[in-house]
C-alpha cells in the first residue's frame, strides 16, 4: 500500500496570503540570489525591470482602450505575474521556444515582441502581430519563437511538446517553454503529454502559473492537490516550485533548469506561485476573492520588489526610475497612435492564410 | 394566462429550475455554474437555491465531467452538463460521440442517456476562431444525439423543458449574443416538442430558413429591409436540427417555390446542406429556382471587426440572397 | 526542488517474469489470506473457482468459435487475469457498478451474467447480452449493473465516475468499479476522473489491469512510471499494488478497499500486475514477447493456484475438480447452442434503440 | 513506364519511405507504427529502414501525440500522424480542429502547420459501432483541413505523397477493407493532385459519385449490375472531399442529367449532402431527376451481421437508387 498524504480540503476560503518566501531586498538576499544579481549586472537587472514596467503598462492601457472600445473580444491581462515571464524567459535564449495561453500580453513582451505590434494585433489592425487576426488571445510570432496564445484551456500544453520533440528530432539544445494555469492543469492533455515528455526525456519545460484561481474557482476548488509538483512524480518527471512573484527567483530558477536540459535534455515541472490582479477577463469583476487577498499580494508586487533592490544596489535612483517610467509610458503611448493609424486589414485579407499555397 | 417578461438567459434558468424542482434527479453541472452564479449568469441563483450536491462546479476538465455526466444518466440521474461554450466541447467529443450517442443502442436499449448537454454556441463579439465554433452539424450528424436550438426566451424555455425531459441526450444549442434578448412569456409552466419548426412570421414571396442567432436577424434586420422592397417573406425556424421538421419546412417551401437558408456555421456540410438536400428531394418539382444558402465563410473566424463581419452573414447577405433567389438580380 | 526518482528506462525486454508474490498454497499462506480462506469457506471459494474456470472454457470455446466464423470482429481474449476479475467482483455488492474496457468476457462472467447471454452476443444473435448490437466488446447488463464493454481505450473511466457520483449523490454505499489497461492509464481522460473523484470523495475503484502490454507496447514503452500507483500522488489518491494472478489477494484487497468506502466514500487506484495469455486481440500473434515470459507467467496461472489450494484443503478433490470442469465445459456448450439456436434480431431491430422513446 | 503490383497498404508504405527519403524532415508517430510494424501493416518494414527517431511508437495518447505533431509541423518538421484508425481522432478532435486547421489563419499565415493524419476510417467487419465512425463530414466542416479518401492504391499512393508535400494539415482516410486490395501502378514515382476527381467509368445515362470503399463497391459490384440491365453508368470518385473537385462532378452530370451520391457515412449533414447541395446550384436545369443518395442508415452500426448489412450500401441499394432516378421503378 502506498500512503498518499490525502490533502486537507476546504470548501469557502476567504484569503490566500502569499505563500512564498521573503520579498527582495538587500539586506536578505540568498547567496544564490547575490550571485544571480552579480550575473545579471546593472544593465540587464534594469533592462529586466523595465520589461516588467512595460507589461504593466502596457495592460493599464489596454484595460483603457478596452473602454474606449478599441480593443474587444476577450481581454485577459497578465498584471501581477510580470516576474515570471521576465524572469522565466529572461533566462532563455532567443531560439528557444515558448508558448502560452489567451493570456499571452506578458509572455509576448518578455519575448520583445514590440509593444506596437501587439497593441496594433488587439486593435485588429493588419500591423498587429497575428496581422488582426488572432487578438489578445491568439499572439504569434515566427520571428521570436511564440508558438500562439490559445485559447483552449491546456490546448497548448502539446503544441510546446512537438516544438521539444523537434529539438529532440533535429538534436539541437533548444527547450520548450510551456505555460499554463492551475485550472489547465486538469485537461487530460497535460497528463497525456507529461507521460510522453519524461518518456522520451524531450526537453520541456512544463511552467504551472498558479496564480491561485481558474477563472472564478479557487485552486482548491478544482485541484485535489494542494502542491503541484506532486503531479511529477506519476511521470518520474523532475519538479520545483518557484516564487513566481519574485523575479530573481524566477530567473535564477530558470537558468538552472534550462542549462542542464541544453546538455541532458529532460523534463520538469515548474510550479510557479503567482497571483492575477485584475479579473479573470476584463469582464469579471472577481467577486470571489477578498479585497485583502488582493492587498496581500499587492505588497509584495513583481515591480516593487526589483524597483526596491535596483535602488539599494544604487542601480536605479529615484529620477531614473521616474524616467523609465515616463519612457515606458512614452513606448506605449507610442503603441497606441501605431495602432490607431495602422489601417484595419483589407478585405481580401479575409481569405488569406485559410490555406498555406 | 399571465405573462412575464423574462430575459433569454433567465427563460432557460426558470426552465432548469423548475424541472430541478419536479424531479429530484436533475442536477446541473460544469464550469463556474454555482458559486460564479453561471460564466453567463444562466444558473444564477441555482447554488443557493439546490446547494452544491445540485449545482456542482467542475474543475476544467470537459471530457471527464461529460462521460460523468452520461455515467449518471445511464445509472438513473438526468445531468445537465453546461459547456461554458460548445467550443469546449471539442475535448469532449469522444464523451458525446462514442458514449452518449450510441450507449442505447450498443446496450441493446438497457440504458438510456438522459442527458442535456447546453451551453452557448456560435460566434460572440470578436472572440476569435478558437471561440466561434459552430458545432450543431458535427453533432447533428449522429444518431442518437438530438440537437436543439432555440432563438427566442419562449422557445428556449419550452424545448429546455423538454429536452430535460427527453430520455436521450440532447445538444442545447444557446447563443451568447442572445442571452439579453427579452420576451413576455408565459408564467404559466409550458413545453414545446422537440423537433416541430416554427413559422415565425407568414409571407408568399419565399421561405427564409433560420435559426438561433440567424432567426433573430432575419426578424429583426432581414425582413424589414425586405418589406422595404415590398417582398413578403416567410421566415420559418426549425428549432430543433435534430429531429429536423422537414414537412414543416417543405410546407412553407411548397407555398412559396423559393427559398434561402441561413446559417451562422460553416457551408462545407453544414445544416444547410442537409435542409436544401432534403427540400430538393421533398420539394423538387415545387421549386422554381434553385434553394440559395447563406452561410459563414469559409476561413476560420478572425478577430478583427471588418473580417469578422465579412466572415458571418450580415442583413444584406441575406437580402441579396433573397433577391437571387426570386432573379431580382 | 521535489526529488523525483527517474525511473530507469530499457528499451527491448526480452523476458517481464511475474512480479508478484508466492502462489497461493497451504504452506506459505499468510495469516490474511489464512482469514480469508476461513471467511469465504468451501463452497464460495470452490464457487469461484468455478467462475475461473468457466471464463478459461468458454473463451477457449470462442477462439473455436471465431475460427469457425460463428464470431466475427475483434475478439480480445480475457485468458491468465481471470483471478482479478473474479477476486475483485467477488468482493462487491451485487448493486455496485462495473464498466471496463473491450476486453470484457471475464468481468461479464464474473459478475454472473449467463454465458449463454453472452455467447449468443457473440453470435450476433437477439437474445445476446446487447441484443446484438455490442458483440464482444459492448456487453452490457442493466440487471447485473455492468455499464459495458467499451472499445475507445479509457472511455469507460469517466462513465465509471458517473456511477460514483450517483452513488455519492444519492447517498448510498454503492461503489464503482472501474477497470481499465496499462496503456489506457495514459488516457487524458483517466488523469481528469481521478482528479475529481478525489476533490469530491467519489467511492470510485480504479483498477489497473496492468497486463504488461497495450497491444504490441510493452508497459515500459509507453509509461514514464514504472510503478503505478505513484500516479496516486499526483491526486492525493491512496493507491495499492495487487497480485492479479491471486485470486485471494485480489478478494482479500478489495474487501477491505470496499468495506471502507461504504462508510466513508473516497477513490482508490489500484494497479493489479496480470496477464494476457493470448495476444492482444485474437488476430494478433503476439509475436512482441518470448515463449519463455508466457510460461514464466503459466508456471503461477490464477487456476491452477487456486485449484492445488482447494486440493490441499480438501475441499476440491481431484475426481471433484474433474466433474467441474465437465460441468463447465457443459455450460460452455449449451451457451454455444443456446447461441446457435437463438435468432439473429428481426430487420426491425436495426432503427431500435436509436433514441429511447 | 514499368508497372508494379501493389497492395493498398504498401502503396500507402511506399509513399511514406519515398517522402521519407526525400526529406529528412518528414517522420512517422502513431501507436505501433513501428516495432509492430503496423496496426495494419502499413508502415512494414519502416523501423528497420529509418530508425526509431523517425518511426515513432507512441502510448495511447492520441490528444498528445496529434497536437505533439502540430507542434513539431509548425517549427519546421513534417510529421505523418497515424491514428490506429480514425475513431480514436474523435479524442483528438480539439486539437485538430482548435489548432491543426487555425493555427495558419490566426497567426496571419506565419505558421503553416504541413502534417498528414492518416489512418482506416469508415467501418471494418463487425467491429460495431464505436470502432466505425466515417469522420469525413466533421473534418470537411472545418476551414483549414484538407481531406483526402482514396479508393485505389494507385490513388493512394500518389495523393499521399502530395499530402505529404502539402503545407497544411491533411486528413488522409484509409479504409481498412481496401488495404488488401491489389493493382497495377507505375514503378517510378508520380504524385497526383488534391483536388481533382475522377471519372473511374465512363458512361451516360446516370452520374455514380463515390469515394474511398463504396467506390470500390460501386465499380465491382453495382457497375455490373447495372449493364445487365443495359444502364450505362459513369463513376465518378471525388478523390478528395476537400478541397472538392465540384467542376468534375458537374461536367458528368451536365452530360448525364442524373445522378446517384454514395457514402458510407451518415446521411444528415454528410458529404453527400454537400455534394448535392452544390450539384443542384451548379446544375439545376440540367437535372432530370432530383439527385439521389445512398448512406448509412440513421443508427450507430451494430455489430451482428445482419443488421451491420442492412445499415450499411450495399450493392442492391445502389441500383435502386439508380433505378429511382432514372425513373425505372
Ligand atoms: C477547454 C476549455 N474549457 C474552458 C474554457 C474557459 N476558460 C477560459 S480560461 C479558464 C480558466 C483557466 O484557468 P487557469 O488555467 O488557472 O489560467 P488563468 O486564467 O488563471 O491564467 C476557463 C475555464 C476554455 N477556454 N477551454
Ligand atoms: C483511444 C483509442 N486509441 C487506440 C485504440 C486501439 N487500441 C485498442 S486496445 C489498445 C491497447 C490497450 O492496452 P491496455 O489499456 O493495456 O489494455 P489491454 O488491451 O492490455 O487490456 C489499443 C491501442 C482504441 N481502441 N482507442
Ligand atoms: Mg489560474
Ligand atoms: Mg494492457
Amino acid at each position: 500500500m502506498t500512503p498518499a498524504s490525502a490533502a486537507p480540503r476546504k470548501n469557502a476560503i476567504p484569503i490566500h496570503p502569499p505563500e512564498q518566501g521573503v520579498p527582495l531586498s538587500l539586506a536578505n538576499l540568498s547567496r544564490r540570489l547575490r550571485a544571480t544579481v552579480e550575473e545579471l549586472g546593472r544593465e540587464r537587472l534594469t533592462g529586466m525591470y523595465r520589461q516588467m514596467v512595460l507589461i504593466r503598462a502596457f495592460e493599464q492601457r489596454c484595460e483603457q482602450m478596452y473602454q474606449q472600445r478599441k480593443i474587444a473580444g476577450f481581454l485577459h491581462l497578465y498584471m501581477g505575474q510580470e516576474a515570471l515571464a521576465v524572469g522565466m524567459l529572461g533566462a532563455c535564449r532567443a531560439d528557444d521556444y515558448a508558448v502560452t495561453s489567451y493570456r499571452d500580453h506578458g509572455i509576448a513582451l518578455s519575448l520583445g515582441i514590440p509593444a506596437k505590434a501587439l497593441m496594433a494585433e488587439l486593435f485588429g489592425k493588419v500591423t498587429g502581430v497575428s496581422r488582426g487576426k488572432g487578438g489578445s488571445m491568439h499572439f504569434y510570432s515566427k520571428e521570436k519563437n511564440l508558438l500562439g496564445g490559445h485559447g483552449i484551456v491546456g490546448g497548448q500544453i502539446p503544441i510546446g511538446l512537438g516544438a521539444a520533440f523537434r529539438a529532440h528530432y533535429l538534436g539541437t539544445d533548444q527547450v520548450s517553454m510551456i505555460f499554463f494555469g492551475d485550472g489547465a492543469i486538469n485537461q487530460g492533455v497535460f497528463h497525456e503529454a507529461a507521460n510522453m515528455a519524461s518518456l522520451w526525456r524531450l526537453p520541456a519545460i512544463f511552467i504551472v502559473e498558479n496564480n491561485r484561481y481558474g477563472m472564478g474557482t479557487a485552486f482548491e476548488r478544482a485541484s485535489s492537490v494542494h502542491d503541484l509538483t506532486q503531479k511529477a512524480q506519476g511521470y518520474a518527471m523532475e519538479a520545483r516550485q518557484v516564487d513566481g512573484m519574485n523575479l530573481l527567483e524566477c530567473y535564477a530558477a530558470l537558468r538552472e533548469v534550462v542549462e542542464v536540459r541544453r546538455r541532458n535534455p529532460s523534463p520538469i515541472l515548474i510550479e510557479a506561485k503567482t497571483y492575477r490582479y485584475r479579473g479573470h477577463s476584463i469582464s469579471d469583476p472577481a467577486t470571489y476573492r477578498s479585497k485583502e487577498e488582493v492587498e496581500a499580494y499587492q505588497r509584495v508586487d513583481p515591480l516593487q520588489q526589483v524597483r526596491r533592490l535596483l535602488g539599494e544596489l544604487g542601480w536605479l535612483g529615484d529620477g531614473a526610475a521616474q524616467q523609465l517610467e515616463r519612457d515606458v509610458r512614452q513606448e506605449v503611448l507610442d503603441a497606441v497612435a501605431f495602432a490607431e493609424e495602422s489601417p484595419f486589414p483589407e478585405p481580401e485579407e479575409r481569405s488569406r492564410h485559410v490555406y498555406a499555397p | 394566462m399571465t405573462l412575464q417578461k423574462v430575459l433569454f438567459r433567465e427563460a432557460l434558468n426558470q426552465a432548469m429550475c423548475e424541472e430541478m424542482e419536479r424531479d429530484a434527479n436533475v442536477f446541473l453541472m460544469g464550469e463556474e455554474v454555482g458559486e460564479y452564479d453561471g460564466p453567463y449568469k444562466v444558473s444564477q441563483g441555482m447554488l443557493a437555491r439546490f446547494g452544491p450536491k445540485r449545482v456542482v462546479d467542475t474543475p476544467i476538465s470537459e471530457n471527464a465531467f461529460c462521460g460523468l455526466g452520461i455515467g449518471a444518466a445511464m445509472t438513473g440521474l438526468r445531468p445537465i452538463v453546461e459547456f461554458m461554450s460548445l467550443n469546449f466541447s471539442l475535448v469532449a467529443f469522444d464523451q458525446i460521440v462514442s458514449n452518449a450517442a450510441k450507449t442505447l443502442y450498443m446496450s441493446g436499449g438497457q440504458f438510456p442517456v438522459p442527458m442535456v448537454m447546453r451551453g452557448p454556441g456560435g460566434a460572440a463579439a470578436q472572440v476569435a476562431a478558437q471561440h466561434s465554433n459552430c458545432v450543431e452539424s458535427y453533432f447533428a450528424q449522429v444518431p442518437g444525439l438530438k440537437v436543439v436550438m432555440p432563438s427566442t426566451p419562449y422557445d428556449a424555455k419550452g424545448l429546455l423543458k423538454t429536452a430535460i425531459r427527453d430520455d436521450n441526450p440532447v445538444i442545447f444549442i444557446e447563443n451568447e449574443l442572445l442571452y439579453g434578448v427579452s420576451q413576455e412569456i408565459p408564467a404559466e409552466e409550458y413545453l414545446i416538442p422537440l423537433g416541430q419548426a416554427h413559422v415565425r412570421v407568414e409571407g408568399s414571396d419565399v421561405t427564409l430558413i433560420a435559426y438561433s442567432r440567424m432567426a433573430h436577424l432575419l426578424e429583426s434586420g432581414v425582413l424589414p429591409e425586405l418589406r422595404k422592397e415590398g417582398i413578403r417573406a416567410e421566415l420559418v425556424d426549425p428549432r430543433t436540427i435534430k429531429p429536423l421538421d422537414l414537412e414543416g419546412l417543405a410546407r412553407s417551401v411548397r407555398k412559396t417555390h423559393r427559398a434561402v437558408i441561413v446559417e451562422e456555421g460553416h457551408r462545407f456540410c453544414g445544416v444547410g446542406a442537409e435542409i436544401a438536400d432534403r427540400l430538393y428531394s421533398a420539394c423538387f418539382d415545387d421549386l422554381d429556382a434553385p434553394l440559395v444558402r447563406v452561410t459563414q465563410q469559409e476561413n476560420p473566424l478572425p478577430y478583427s471587426k471588418p473580417l469578422e463581419t465579412a466572415s458571418l452573414p450580415q442583413v444584406a447577405d441575406v437580402v441579396q440572397a433573397v433577391k437571387q433567389v426570386l432573379y431580382r438580380l
